[in-house]
């Protein structure tokens, strides 16, 4: 009898936790949106919009953060412009990327944010570079990264480079940030919460 | 007017499923079909979709808005550096005009075209519930169907929480204007509130979520939201799928 | 320290006004509390103190000096503000350093802060938790945290908003001793509140707002007297003073012996 | 055992990572249709107590809990949040993280619950027009949940829950967010349904309100239950300030004036009573 419940009891937690993670995941979406709006509210030419996704990665995982990624794209997709759709791919790939490294340990000193960092800004050129490229042909329309695209293949003809110098660039500052940022407020995250999530950032009882 | 239901347009009396279903095919036929005309029919035919369903200014305003920065772009980088180009039309002096990249230009546009105006007409004639409804009544997880409509309705509540959050800071003496390195010293006593708050509250929204059957696995979800299968459905969809099907044999034919 | 608002008027949308001309003093250090039913106007109207939003008509003089003149940044330091919730201010590890932010933010010296840390920790019963994190405590000390993060600026006038809400005995006790001691320091409070009880025991002064206007300023006596008035407002008297109305007492008591004084007045 | 609507036997619970036990060897019975109360000083464990009642402790929370809690004579560890839905439902603090975040208006918002139990359309439609009725929130039936005042959308909270029918309501601070008029207006519906046999369960910090209200009152300190009984004998009892309440104005002031032998030696725990016990001693002065 006691036996029963208790095995019961395990089953019935196991099965709740997934609603416990699933609501943060609209929430994190909120932060990646929340974090592109405040950087126009404060006038930063910045889009600091991953903050939202490093921090779900820390707390559930790769896949998590991907998913976020996708609904991220989707929302801009469906909210402002159908344009960012496509480039949902490269949202899943930081995601899965960064979800990785930070299970790999990577993000527990300044050294692994530093990879991290890189790693994911070297995802996001080349995926989205592709997207431009392949989707778009080159350029989704007159803003400053197709503009700079533009002037450098004037100079070089050479479409592939020129797509991925001028993202190359943009992303190093802004990912640099953005992981500053994220590293801070994952620091500051409270136990007590922490405590109701996986395993791994604690030890059982 | 006034008293009674809004009156509806026949695109927005539509399932879900079938605008769905039409970004699919139409999009599909265009990429499909070996040049730009096919592409560019449809589009003129999505206007008088637009018209029908009384939104024919944004319509066109997207369409425009998009379409014409993204043409001159690609006609720069195509049409003046793409690899293919073979056929010179004009020599420009810093760079050659080539045939081959402004088709593959018009190609790109075109159907990125047709794709932008379908979502567009579908978002704006769709009410995301119902599309979610018609979703999870076809079967998909209502997990999912959660997913998308709670990232929804949680950006525009976090954004006024970020306005009040913006007012409690700066009554705490943080500066959100002036130079550069001072708005960046913002961020973070904006965003840290709103991301711990969000985090706590999301264990009792979870609650809820619990206390009102959301983990519930062994019955089929209903929804307040009607979603009906009409006649014009029906035939539209069939429409759509006959028309891809005759897109892909002509196309086979034309290259071959 | 004085704030005037002149024939303050106040929309979020000009065809849509939320204040509708209020004039008023805030001066001296008696405790002021402001009351009113829920959508009465009486967020919007402290928010004008420290420029957080500003009139769409009339004007708001801090000490003489327009409150539109420099941000609220900078007026935070004369003019301090407990928001409601204190999740929309609280963001670092620890209370110490939550403490820090806001004097640093204004350029106090580190010797002050220093000092300054361990009094507010105390009057806020925060000292055994000063390095715990804020999201850690309860809620009750969380709104404490919040009060305390504001009085270590040092501003004239603190603003509390609903510090009341959810409160428990010990919490209404503590709130009490926190608005005498900056009393005595020669400080104004001013507090939105919907607890009458504890309004009528703690303030001099009782500000009722109704649909965007001050309907009655006065001493908690004079206040919650008016019956009529209050009705119109939505508001109940405290209960002590409820139960003497019911029996028809001619004075209007707060506390028990006060309650008592007037039960033997009635009876001669 | 049939007329009990909660048993909690010997409930002990802790949080995971905490060292502090939230509750501890709590037992006692709330009978079916009665208006029972909870109070205490904060922290002292009646939030966890109310989650036990609804599942989400052990379902939800992490934590170590021993002891069991039996709705309606059935464990909650048998049993899933789900399923307890339908026999006992939680209103908490604050609005906003009491909507389900998928509905664009409150029509939606009320049916939730409903489409997750697979409730047909036409009667989901029945089901939500009567509940914005009761809660008042008719007019604003079109708006979304989420555009509300936290007055208005506590009422839909309060819909959303009581349309899934439970026979037990627990009350957590559900009123705090509210201003007092608007708190009156909720509980005059609470004791409607109570009237009607729904069995209440509230915690709240206005003593006047759980005088008014409660026929028992289980007063807890630190995670345990430390005094039981009707609201005239727990709020007459001396030891109360050393457990952080203090009894309603009306009690005191009853107390005060009993003890100067100007009213006759009752307690009078809500306005009502105490107005009569004051009348009659002034009558008896004349």
């Amino acid at each position: 009898m006691n036996f029963d419940k208790k095995s019961a009891l395990s089953r019935s937690v196991k099965v709740q936790s997934a609603t416990k993670s699933l609501v943060l995941i609209p929430i994190a979406v909120g932060i990646n949106l929340i974090g592109g709006t405040l950087c126009s509210t404060l006038k930063l030419p910045l889009f600091l919009d991953m903050i939202g996704t490093i921090v779900i990665a820390v707390l559930s995982g790769p896949w998590v953060a991907a998913l976020c990624g996708l609904l991220t794209n989707l929302f801009l997709a469906l909210v402002a412009n159908p344009v960012y759709l496509p480039y949902a791919l490269v949202s899943v790939l930081c995601g899965l990327v960064t979800g990785y490294l930070i299970k790999a340990g990577l993000f527990r000193n300044k050294f692994g944010v530093v990879v991290t960092w890189l790693a994911v800004t070297l995802t996001n050129t080349v995926s989205a570079s592709l997207i431009t490229i392949f989707v778009y042909g080159g350029a989704t329309g007159v803003n400053s990264t197709s503009l700079v695209t533009a002037a450098l293949l004037a100079t070089t003809k050479k479409i592939m480079f020129s797509v991925f110098s001028s993202s190359m660039v943009e992303n190093l500052i802004d990912k640099a940030i953005v992981f500053v940022i994220a590293y801070l407020i994952i620091q500051r995250i409270p136990k007590k919460f922490l405590s109701q999530y996986s395993s791994s950032l604690g030890d059982d009882d | 007017m006034g008293s009674g239901e809004p009156v509806k347009s026949p695109i927005e009396k539509l399932n879900p499923l079938t605008k769905m279903l039409a970004i699919f095919c139409l999009g599909l036929a265009t990429l499909i079909y070996p040049n730009s005309w096919l592409g560019l029919g449809i589009v003129i035919v999505l206007f008088g979709v637009a018209g029908m369903a009384h939104i024919l200014k944004s319509f066109a305003k997207t369409i425009f808005g998009f379409g014409i920065p993204i043409s001159l772009m690609l006609f720069f980088i195509q049409g003046l550096y793409s690899p293919k180009n073979k056929t010179i039309i004009a020599d420009l002096g810093f760079a050659k005009l080539g045939e081959e990249g402004l088709l593959y230009a018009a190609k790109i546009v075109i159907t990125l075209l047709v794709f932008l105006a379908t979502f567009y007409i579908m978002n704006q004639t769709t009410y995301a519930g119902k599309m979610v409804a018609a979703l999870t009544s076809s079967g998909i997880n209502p997990q999912v169907g959660y997913l998308i409509l709670a990232s929804l309705n949680v950006v525009p509540q976090m954004h006024r929480r970020l306005d009040v959050i913006k007012e409690a800071q700066e009554a705490r003496g943080v500066e959100t204007t002036g130079g550069l390195w001072a708005r960046l010293k913002a961020y973070i006593p904006l965003m840290g509130p709103v991301v711990m708050s969000s985090l706590t509250d999301a264990q009792e929204r979870g609650m809820t979520l619990e206390t009102r059957g959301f983990a519930n696995t062994n019955v089929k979800r209903t929804s307040y939201i009607e979603v009906t299968t009409s006649k014009a459905d029906t035939y539209l969809r069939a429409g759509l799928i006959i028309f891809l099907v005759a897109v892909i044999i002509i196309s086979i034919l034309m290259r071959w | 320290m004085q704030i005037d608002l002149q024939d303050l008027h106040f929309g979020y949308r000009p065809e849509h006004e939320i204040l509708h001309g209020v004039d008023l003093t805030l001066a001296g250090t008696d405790p002021i509390a402001i009351i009113g039913q829920n959508g009465a106007g009486k967020t919007t109207l402290v928010k004008q103190f420290n420029g957080i939003l500003t009139p769409t008509s009339g004007h708001v003089l801090i000490d003489g000096q327009d409150v539109t003149t420099q941000t609220t940044a900078k007026w935070s330091s004369k003019v301090g503000y407990v928001f409601q919730n204190p999740n929309d201010q609280l963001f670092l590890d620890s209370v110490r350093k939550e403490f820090e932010f806001g004097p640093k933010r204004i350029g106090m010296s580190s010797a002050e802060i220093k000092q300054r840390v361990d009094q507010v920790a105390e009057l806020v019963e925060l000292t055994d938790d000063l390095d715990t994190h804020p999201f850690d405590l309860d809620d009750t000390q969380k709104k404490f945290c919040t009060i305390g993060a504001i009085i270590m600026m040092n501003p004239d006038v603190v603003v509390f908003d609903e510090p009341t809400c959810g409160q428990d005995v010990h919490g209404d006790h503590l709130l009490n001793h926190i608005i005498q001691h900056l009393t005595a320091e020669g400080k104004l409070c001013v507090t939105i509140s919907h607890d009458m009880k504890f309004v009528s025991q703690n303030f001099k002064r009782v500000i009722v707002m109704s649909q965007g206007a001050v309907q009655l300023d006065g001493t908690p006596e004079d206040v919650f007297s008016q019956t009529a008035t209050l009705k119109t407002c939505f508001i109940t008297p405290p209960p002590l003073t409820q139960l003497a109305q019911t029996v028809g007492f001619t004075a209007t008591p707060f506390t028990t012996d006060a309650f008592v004084r007037a039960f033997e007045e009635e009876r001669k | 055992m049939d007329d009990l609507a909660i048993e909690v036997k010997d409930l002990s619970f802790r949080y995971r990572q905490t060292t502090h036990a939230a509750l501890s060897h709590v037992s006692f019975s709330v009978p079916k249709g009665s208006f029972f109360c909870i109070i205490g000083g904060n922290g002292v464990g009646k939030s966890t107590l109310c989650n036990t009642f609804v599942g989400l402790i052990p379902h939800y929370f992490l934590g170590k809990m021993d002891g069991d809690v039996l709705v309606n004579g059935q464990s909650i560890i048998d049993q899933s949040i789900a399923d307890l839905s339908s026999q006992i439902g939680l209103v908490f603090q604050n609005p906003f993280n009491q909507l389900s975040y998928t509905a664009s208006t409150v029509a939606e918002e009320l049916a939730y619950g409903l489409g997750n139990r697979g409730v047909a359309r036409e009667e989901m439609v029945t089901k939500v027009e009567a509940v914005a009725k009761l809660m008042r929130i008719d007019q604003v039936f079109d708006q979304n949940p989420l555009d509300l005042s936290g007055g208005q959308a506590q009422r839909v909270a309060f819909g959303s829950t009581f349309i899934l029918e439970p026979k037990i309501l627990v009350l957590d601070e559900c009123t705090t967010q509210l201003d007092p008029m608007g708190a009156d207006e909720i509980f005059a519906i609470v004791k409607r349904l109570n009237n009607e046999g729904i069995t209440v369960i509230m915690v709240d910090h206005d003593m006047e309100r759980v005088a008014e209200y409660a026929d028992q009152v289980l007063v807890l300190a630190d995670g345990s239950p430390v005094l039981q009984g009707a609201p005239a004998e727990v709020f007459g009892d001396p030891r109360l300030a050393d457990f952080g309440v203090e009894p309603p104005d009306y009690a005191a002031v009853t107390q005060a004036l009993a003890k100067r032998q100007l009213i006759q030696d009752k307690l009078g725990v809500t306005k009502d009573q105490a107005a009569a016990l004051v009348k009659e001693g002034l009558n008896h002065a004349d």
